[in-house]
């Protein structure tokens, strides 16, 4: 899976010279965090959150109430964003993996989707990700979830993938994460379609070297 | 995939304004729908009820006189209405993109295509020429032009009309738009065009995200490509759904009227009935006070005249302009008396004039291989002088049939194919070039100047446009009187009352007989051209597309008048339509034309099913459904109809045939030997090659035919 | 294209021809007897008569119409049996018409019913010695000799027996003998640029109409020249600002300029600056023929004149087609897209604004061309216009016939350059 | 099936008056035409009134020569001691109200030069433009063909060779304004013909054996009534235009009548001395061709937006 299939298009995006407050309005009327700002032809200039609108203690000071208005409302976007060099931007092509990785590494909530010369096509949140792992894990479907623990060896997967074929089970989602406990074994987490949950046990406890460590159906 | 909370557009309560002489007229009010990412949303209505006008709102292009009233347009959260110019214009052509009706209009005649969308991306982007180029290309191909390196380079008078709407969505989509308007984009163009058209409209919205709003008057479009609907009439939007809930279950009066005035594919005269909306569409000066579609209504209380209802969001999500929608059950519905008495003697006649519809009647007209062959004359220097091989367009080809006394032959087929040319030459517009062709045994081959006044006055003809089939100079008694006149049909002292009389058999009263055609409606024009072509009392009347350029509701009005003529007088008819739907409604038989020969000749109900030949076929499936549940084959035509000039040798549908490849190497009979005519039994004969028990066997395009 | 162009061409070729016999045969028949105006209404019928041989008029007309077009040469080189040739006088700067005998130029006269040959001398002199000519035997027993007399005619003298003819001199009409029976005016024809004479002056008409023509060039290219671009620039300006006062002013007052007529402005143009400013000559006083190199003060107000008469129209056409052209669907597509105003009205509109006006102003160059006529007479310009309304005013047709053909050439020619600019303009021509 | 309309009547049938209203209504409707109006009645009124009153005979030399504008004339005095201003009102006649037969008893009919130059290019144009456009084909070739050779043919060249060819007088005006008007009215009708014919009650007429006649003059022509008409207007202000330069040439409309062009040829004799005579009657043409244009243009504009 690609940026590209998990982007939201088409994202809502500001010029540099709204007011401030106007975006902080569009914001909270579409319930989005972040918003892109963007200059002719949808290029990427910066990037303005929620955060970033808000107002510090140290920026108000001494002023009373009127000016923090008037100052308020002069001030634009262009002078509140993140300017692009703070930044990080991918491009529709990069894969999930590295992109959720981006993200976590320097923690941050929301990526914004790039073409060459910084031209905005989408962009990517957290949600998104997590939303493309939920679907890369067969969530929407119904069925039986099993977790199989297995060894690494080369080979041990397609003994259960044989098995599958064997039943003619429709595998919805497939995934795996290291057993931090046993060295050399994995967990295989599958999402069948087709089978029942007292039958995939049986079969599935069948394969030798193999495991069912968890085995739920899900509606 | 997160769909955020907040829609792409979002109109509410907009209306807008024309200042004209002496006050301003509210073209659109109360307008309030949203289109989300990857909607696709169809705003439907017939012509000037300010679907257009919406869109033109939206990207703030009203005119000098024209602007935004009240409510507001929001697109990705910001508000259009107020923008400075310079703000919209850079929004136009890279956020929201719009593809209009007639791409040939819509394109710059004297500008190479590929530097009309390389601007796209130089003005909005500041890319390079050579990297805009190179973009261009990529997006003609994503739109399937073949060629698109070449067409880049060409004015758009060298392309075709299908090809010019393909630039125009490519040019559209460069910049990858949030919103792309589609204002009957489909509309200027033949089915099988439009088919292929409407699927790379659908392909699109799935793969670039893009909401579409996606302006049409026709149902059957909105069922192919819509996932919403809003319903606007008279510049209101009187209902918004879901396409399945708009077809399955429409709640506005206005809604369930328009479904009721269509025919579907399969529908014939026999089975089934229109029922046409009486009335007409009230001018923006002259909208009523209350419910702008009580004049009109069936339901119609005392409340409605007083109030005007709003857009109600029910409990299901749909959205009504209606006091008493939940009071109303459509099943229930009863036409009204005069228009039930009126469809029941259609039906009752349809039933008594089976056997004459059926092919036992004596044929009143008769073809043998009529051929219709123009000249034409070259570019080169040598054509010019007279010099070069004689060439000619051949609008027509060996065209055979009869045409029982009573009954109705339909011809279908797409625009080129010669069908107008067919009946003209008939009628005597145009000489024919050889065959024969008898009219009650008199010959026809020869135009009308060597015709004689009683051969003359049996053939009349109704016209297409309604627009230019009235003479505008005189009033309607006149020009109705004028064939009374000519042939001596009735004395001169009594035209008037005859004319009278025969407006008010096509349901117009007397006082129609002084008003001048720009007084009419269009469906009342037709009225009058229908009058005209019955006041010689002819035998056999030829229908030009008749109601093609009618709205839905006059149109079903119109179809169910000649219906009416039909039995009363039982005249004969030739009725042409590009419409498989009305062709099949109104026909008993019917012939597919395409490229000036008939393919497929037979009963209209053998028609639709199979066996039938492979450009039937292809027809069938490209015909836009009013119902988003029917499943319909999709076959689509390759490449474009050849020129008439030198049409393709041996079969002249080979070129684009999808079933050639059924016949041994790959069909090659088919480019050599001109098919031989296949009996179906029943008088249907099919002109192919393939054998008739393979024609048989097809599937089916629309399912519920085959159960018909 | 090549069909277009055939087309135009074949058109043109037409339009002169039609134009040609129309004006030829109008004015022969119209213009009644040439001879009362050339001699007056004091001469006697007799004088007419013998005028009306010598000038060929006897023939048919459509003999004279060839003649006039295509020459009369042809056929007097067959009546005579020898070539004709022209040769220029150094003296009057015309040219003469002499038949070529064995390398000798030679002409022939006749002088007390004896006839004699002219031969023609290196020096432009000419010796004279007694004919020998072959005398042809004619119907009724009389013997008859074709030749060509000493004023460019090709002639029938009969043998010992010469005609009495009146001769018009400088002093007035002489009566001589000697005459001969039939002439053949010698004349190369329109075609090959040879007008005939003028029968105001005598003297051919193209030596006179050259340097005319050239005078008139140049008012009618200069005034062409600053009016194309001013009015073009004007009416887009007022297409583009559609309904704005910009739009009012330039319409209001192209109408104002192409409603009066050019006499008027003219007049007005001389009160001010000729009368009351005192800036630019009020009338062209051609004291050379290169006055107007000298003196291009001259050429101001003439010029001035002409302009303010056309820039009205063709703004006003140029305007009506570019709001046309604003108002397609071709043009909205183009704001859609978002392409800055500017750029819509020089990529988009301009190109096919003009295309619609530029045939209208080609055509209009008659327009032109009249104004000319008027302008030329209001200044005293001494150009085409000038010579063909004083032409007319004497009814010369010959003249009037000259001048009028070439003003014709004009128009279509600037038609043709029309249409050729029209189909290069549009692609949908120069591809189909 | 009820389409009587229930809900808006429709407009009840227009007399003939009602319709003549609403044609009046479309003058009035154009600031523009309204203007045009005024000044081409204003001096329709004056010619009418110059045929029974002026303030002095328009051809007796009563005064001084060469006055200026002042209580007695109002508009001063021409070189012949002529009072401008009954010159003037008296000019009117030959171009608008009256048209002088040749020979000796002095015949008149009404309706001026301009308007019978304009009526007979009318007749001749609607005719060839009717035939080249309706019948199409060799018609066309060979009628346009005849039209563009006339049209090469700049207008004033064409007046010149015609007063070349005739005697001056005022129906050789006439006929000379018919000849250059027609290629144009031709022109306009068959390209209005092109399009009238294309329409479908043409076809429906066709299909009732309708003679070509009745066609071009009953079912086109009266379609094409208002351009035409609009564009006929243009050229009686051509043709004003265009007697004011033949008269101003001196081989316009024969004397003893006065005649705009001519007194402006007069005055322009003494132009470094009086200064004035030339100016009322280059205003007079020049503002009745003004009016003329400003009222056709004003016309095809409405008439344009009427049609849409």
């Amino acid at each position: 899976m690609l940026v590209k299939d998990c982007m939201t298009r088409h994202p809502v995006v500001v010029s540099p010279d709204l007011s401030a407050a106007e975006a902080e309005r569009i914001m909270v009327e579409n319930h989005i965090r972040h918003l892109p700002v963007v200059e002719d032809g949808k290029r990427l200039i910066g990037l303005i959150t929620r955060e970033r609108l808000r107002l510090k203690a140290e920026d108000i000071g001494s002023y009373d109430v009127w000016e923090i208005t008037r100052n308020l409302a002069r001030l634009k976007v262009r002078s509140v964003m993140i300017p692009l060099k703070q930044v990080w931007t991918v491009t529709p092509n990069r894969s999930i993996e590295r992109t959720a990785s981006l993200m976590t590494e320097h923690k941050i909530g929301c990526l914004p989707v790039v073409e060459e010369g910084n031209v905005v096509v989408g962009i990517v949140t957290q949600v998104d990700l997590l939303e493309s792992f939920q679907i890369m894990l067969g969530l929407p479907a119904k069925g039986v979830r099993v977790t199989v623990r297995m060894s690494d060896q080369p080979g041990e997967f397609a003994k259960l993938m044989r098995v599958m074929a064997e039943q003619k089970w429709g595998v919805m989602g497939i995934g795996s994460f290291p057993d931090r406990r046993h060295e050399g074994f994995y967990f295989a987490v599958l999402k069948l379609v087709g089978a029942d949950e007292a039958a995939v046990a049986t079969v599935l406890n069948d394969i030798p070297g193999q495991e069912v460590v968890d085995i739920r159906t899900v509606v | 995939m997160t769909q955020p909370s907040a829609p792409i557009l979002k109109v509410e309560n907009l209306a807008v304004a024309y200042k004209v002489r002496g006050g301003e007229i509210e073209a659109v009010q109360n307008v309030s729908f949203d289109i989300h990412r990857g909607d696709s949303h169809g705003i439907v209505g017939e012509s000037g009820c300010g679907k257009s006008t919406v869109a033109w709102a939206i990207v703030n292009f009203l005119g000098a006189n024209g602007y935004v009233k009240r409510g507001s347009i929001k697109f990705l959260g910001q508000d259009l209405v107020g923008k400075s110019p310079e703000e919209l214009r850079r929004l136009r052509g890279d956020q929201i993109a719009m593809v209009f009706q007639d791409p040939m209009q819509a394109l710059n005649p004297s500008m190479r295509l590929g530097d009309q969308m390389k601007e796209v991306l130089t003005v909005h982007r500041g890319i390079s020429e050579s990297e805009a180029e190179d973009r261009c290309v990529d997006m003609l191909q994503r739109v399937y032009m073949p060629d698109a390196a070449n067409v880049m380079r060409r004015y758009p008078h060298q392309i075709s009309g299908g090809q010019q709407q393909r630039v125009v969505i490519a040019m559209a989509l460069l910049n990858n738009p949030a919103l792309l308007i589609m204002d009957e984009p489909t509309t200027a163009l033949d089915v099988t065009v439009e088919a292929a058209v409407l699927d790379l409209i659908a392909e699109l919205r799935r793969e670039f995200d893009t909401a579409i709003m996606y302006i049409t008057h026709n149902l059957g479009v909105v069922a192919r490509v819509c996932s919403q609907v809003g319903v606007m009439y008279a510049g209101e939007m009187v209902e918004r759904a879901s396409v399945e809930r708009i077809f399955a279950q429409p709640q506005h009066p206005y809604t369930q009227g328009l479904i009721r005035c269509i025919p579907t594919l399969g529908e014939d005269k026999a089975s089934s009935a229109l029922y046409p909306i009486p009335g007409r569409v009230p001018p923006p000066n002259a909208r009523p006070a209350g419910c702008i579609y009580a004049p009109r209504c069936d339901y119609a209380q005392q409340r409605c005249r007083d109030e005007r209802p709003a857009l109600r969001l029910l409990a299901d999500g749909v959205q009504v302009r209606c006091h008493f929608t939940e009071e109303i059950d459509p099943g229930q519905w009863t036409p009204p008396e005069e228009v039930e008495e009126m469809v029941e003697t259609v039906n009752g006649q349809a039933d008594a004039a089976t056997p004459a519809s059926t092919n036992n009647g004596k044929p009143i007209l008769e073809l043998h291989d009529l051929r219709k062959y123009y000249p034409v004359t070259g570019g080169s220097l040598r054509d010019v002088l007279g010099l070069g091989e004689k060439r000619f367009v051949k609008a027509v080809e060996g065209a055979t049939f009869s045409v029982p006394k009573g009954s109705t032959l339909g011809i279908v087929g797409e625009s080129g194919c010669g069908k107008s040319t067919l009946i003209k030459t008939i009628i005597g517009l145009e000489d024919s070039t050889s065959g024969q062709a008898r009219f009650m045994s008199f010959d026809i081959t020869e135009g009308l100047s060597e015709r004689n006044m009683a051969l003359i006055k049996e053939l009349q003809m109704v016209f297409q446009n309604p627009d230019s089939t009235m003479n505008p100079s005189y009033t309607v008694g006149q020009q109705i009187g004028r064939p009374m006149v000519r042939f001596g049909t009735v004395p001169r002292s009594q035209v008037r009352d005859e004319v009278i009389k025969l407006l008010q058999s096509m349901r117009l009263g007397a006082n129609y007989y002084d008003r001048l055609p720009r007084q009419l409606s269009g469906g009342e024009k037709q009225r009058v051209g229908i009058a005209r072509a019955l006041a010689s009392r002819p035998d056999l009347i030829l229908c030009d597309e008749p109601v093609s350029a009618l709205d839905v509701s006059v149109q079903a009005a119109i179809l169910n008048l000649l219906l009416d003529v039909q039995r009363e007088q039982n005249t004969t008819m030739l009725f042409i339509a590009h419409d498989l739907s009305v062709v099949r409604f109104f026909s008993d038989n019917v012939a597919v034309m395409y490229l000036g020969q008939i393919m497929e000749i037979g009963p209209a109900d053998a028609i639709y099913r199979p066996p039938y030949h492979p450009y039937t076929e292809a027809l069938l499936s490209a015909v836009p459904i009013p119902d988003p549940t029917v499943k319909q084959k999709q076959i689509r035509l390759e490449g474009s109809v050849p020129s008439a000039v030198d049409p393709p040798s041996g079969c002249r549908f080979h070129t684009r045939c999808p079933r050639r490849k059924l016949l041994p190497d790959d069909g090659a009979i088919c480019t050599r030997e001109t098919p031989p005519w296949q009996e179906a039994g029943d008088g249907h004969r099919i002109f192919c090659h393939l054998p008739l028990e393979t024609l048989a066997s097809f599937d089916p395009v629309v399912e519920s035919l085959a159960t018909h | 294209m090549a069909r277009f162009i055939v087309r135009s061409l074949i058109s043109a070729v037409l339009t002169m021809l039609i134009v040609s016999a129309a004006l030829f045969f109008f004015l022969e028949v119209g213009s009644g007897d040439v001879t009362v105006k050339i001699l007056g209404i004091e001469s006697t019928p007799e004088q007419r008569a013998s005028y009306r041989t010598q000038l060929g008029l006897n023939a048919p007309a459509w003999q004279r119409y060839l003649d006039w077009l295509a020459g009369s040469d042809w056929r007097a080189e067959r009546a005579v049996g020898l070539p004709l040739v022209t040769v220029r006088n150094e003296s009057t700067d015309e040219a003469e018409w002499w038949a070529e005998r064995d390398g000798e130029l030679v002409r022939w006269t006749m002088r007390d019913g004896e006839l004699y040959q002219l031969t023609r001398q290196a020096d432009g002199s000419s010796v004279e010695s007694p004919a020998d000519v072959a005398w042809q035997e004619g119907e009724n027993g009389a013997s008859y000799f074709w030749g060509v007399d000493a004023d460019n005619n090709a002639v029938m003298w009969m043998r010992g027996a010469g005609e009495t003819v009146w001769v018009r001199t400088k002093a007035g009409f002489r009566k001589e003998g000697d005459g001969p029976r039939e002439y053949i005016p010698l004349r190369k024809g329109l075609l090959r640029f040879d007008a005939g004479k003028s029968l105001q002056t005598g003297r051919p008409v193209s030596v006179t109409l050259w340097p005319r023509v050239r005078n008139t060039l140049i008012l009618a290219g200069l005034a062409f020249l600053i009016v194309m671009p001013l009015a073009v620039f004007l009416g887009v300006i007022a297409g583009i600002n559609e309904g704005t006062w910009i739009d009012r002013v330039i319409s209001i007052g192209g109408l104002a300029l192409t409603a009066t007529p050019e006499f008027v402005t003219g007049i007005f143009l001389i009160l001010i600056f000729g009368v009351w400013w005192r800036v630019f000559p009020a009338v062209a006083i051609f004291t050379s023929p290169n006055a107007i190199f000298e003196k291009p003060m001259l050429l101001v107000l003439p010029v001035m004149t002409l302009t303010a008469v056309e820039l009205g129209y063709v703004a006003r056409m140029t305007r009506a087609s570019m709001v046309e052209v604003m108002e397609a669907p071709y043009i909205r597509t183009a704001a859609i897209k978002g392409m800055p105003r500017r750029r819509i009205v020089m990529r988009h509109a301009l190109r096919n604004a003009l295309l619609a006006p530029i045939t209208i102003i080609m055509l209009h160059v008659n327009w032109l061309i009249g104004g000319v006529v008027v302008v030329e007479a209001i200044f005293g310009y001494p150009g085409l216009g000038s010579y063909i309304y004083s032409a007319a005013i004497f009814g010369d047709p010959n003249a009037v016939e000259a001048a009028a053909m070439l003003l014709v050439i004009i128009a279509v020619a600037t038609r043709l350059i029309g249409d050729a600019a029209y189909m290069l303009l549009n692609p949908r021509i120069r591809y189909s | 099936m009820t389409v009587a309309p229930q809900t808006i009547d429709v407009p009840p049938s227009p007399s003939r008056w009602s319709r003549a209203w609403d044609n009046l209504s479309l003058v009035f409707a154009s600031r523009i035409a309204t203007v045009g109006l005024v000044i081409v009645l204003l001096w329709l009124v004056l010619g009418i009134v110059s045929l029974f009153w002026t303030p002095y005979p328009p051809n007796s030399s009563l005064f001084t020569q060469n006055l200026m504008p002042n209580s007695t004339n109002w508009l001063g005095t021409d070189h012949l001691g002529r009072d401008i201003l009954s010159r003037l009102m008296a000019g009117t006649q030959v171009v608008l109200l009256k048209t002088r037969l040749p020979g000796e008893n002095g015949w008149v009919i009404p309706g001026g030069v301009a308007v019978w130059g304009v009526i007979g290019a009318l007749f001749f144009g609607s005719v060839l433009g009717l035939n080249a456009g309706y019948r199409g084909g060799w018609w066309d070739q060979i009628i346009m063909q005849v039209l563009d050779a006339l049209v090469a043919f700049p207008a004033i060249v064409l007046y010149l060779v015609i007063i070349t060819a005739f005697e001056q007088g005022d129906l050789v005006v006439v006929f000379a304004i018919t000849v250059t008007g027609t290629p144009g009215i031709a022109r306009l009708v068959r390209s209005l013909a092109l399009d009238i014919k294309t329409r479908d009650y043409i076809r429906a007429a066709e299909t009732r054996g309708e003679s070509p006649s009745y066609i071009m003059f009953r079912e086109i022509l009266p379609n094409a009534r208002g351009p035409v008409l609009v564009d006929a207007t243009l050229r009686v202000g051509y043709a004003i235009f265009a007697i004011g330069t033949l008269g101003f040439l001196g081989i316009g409309l024969p004397p003893p009548d006065p005649d705009w062009g001519s007194m402006v040829n007069d005055a322009r004799r003494f132009i470094f001395v009086f200064s004035w005579g030339v100016i009322p009657p280059s205003v007079a043409i020049a503002s009745l061709v003004i009016g003329l244009n400003l009222f056709a243009d004003g016309m095809r504009e409405e008439l344009g937006r009427y049609q849409k």
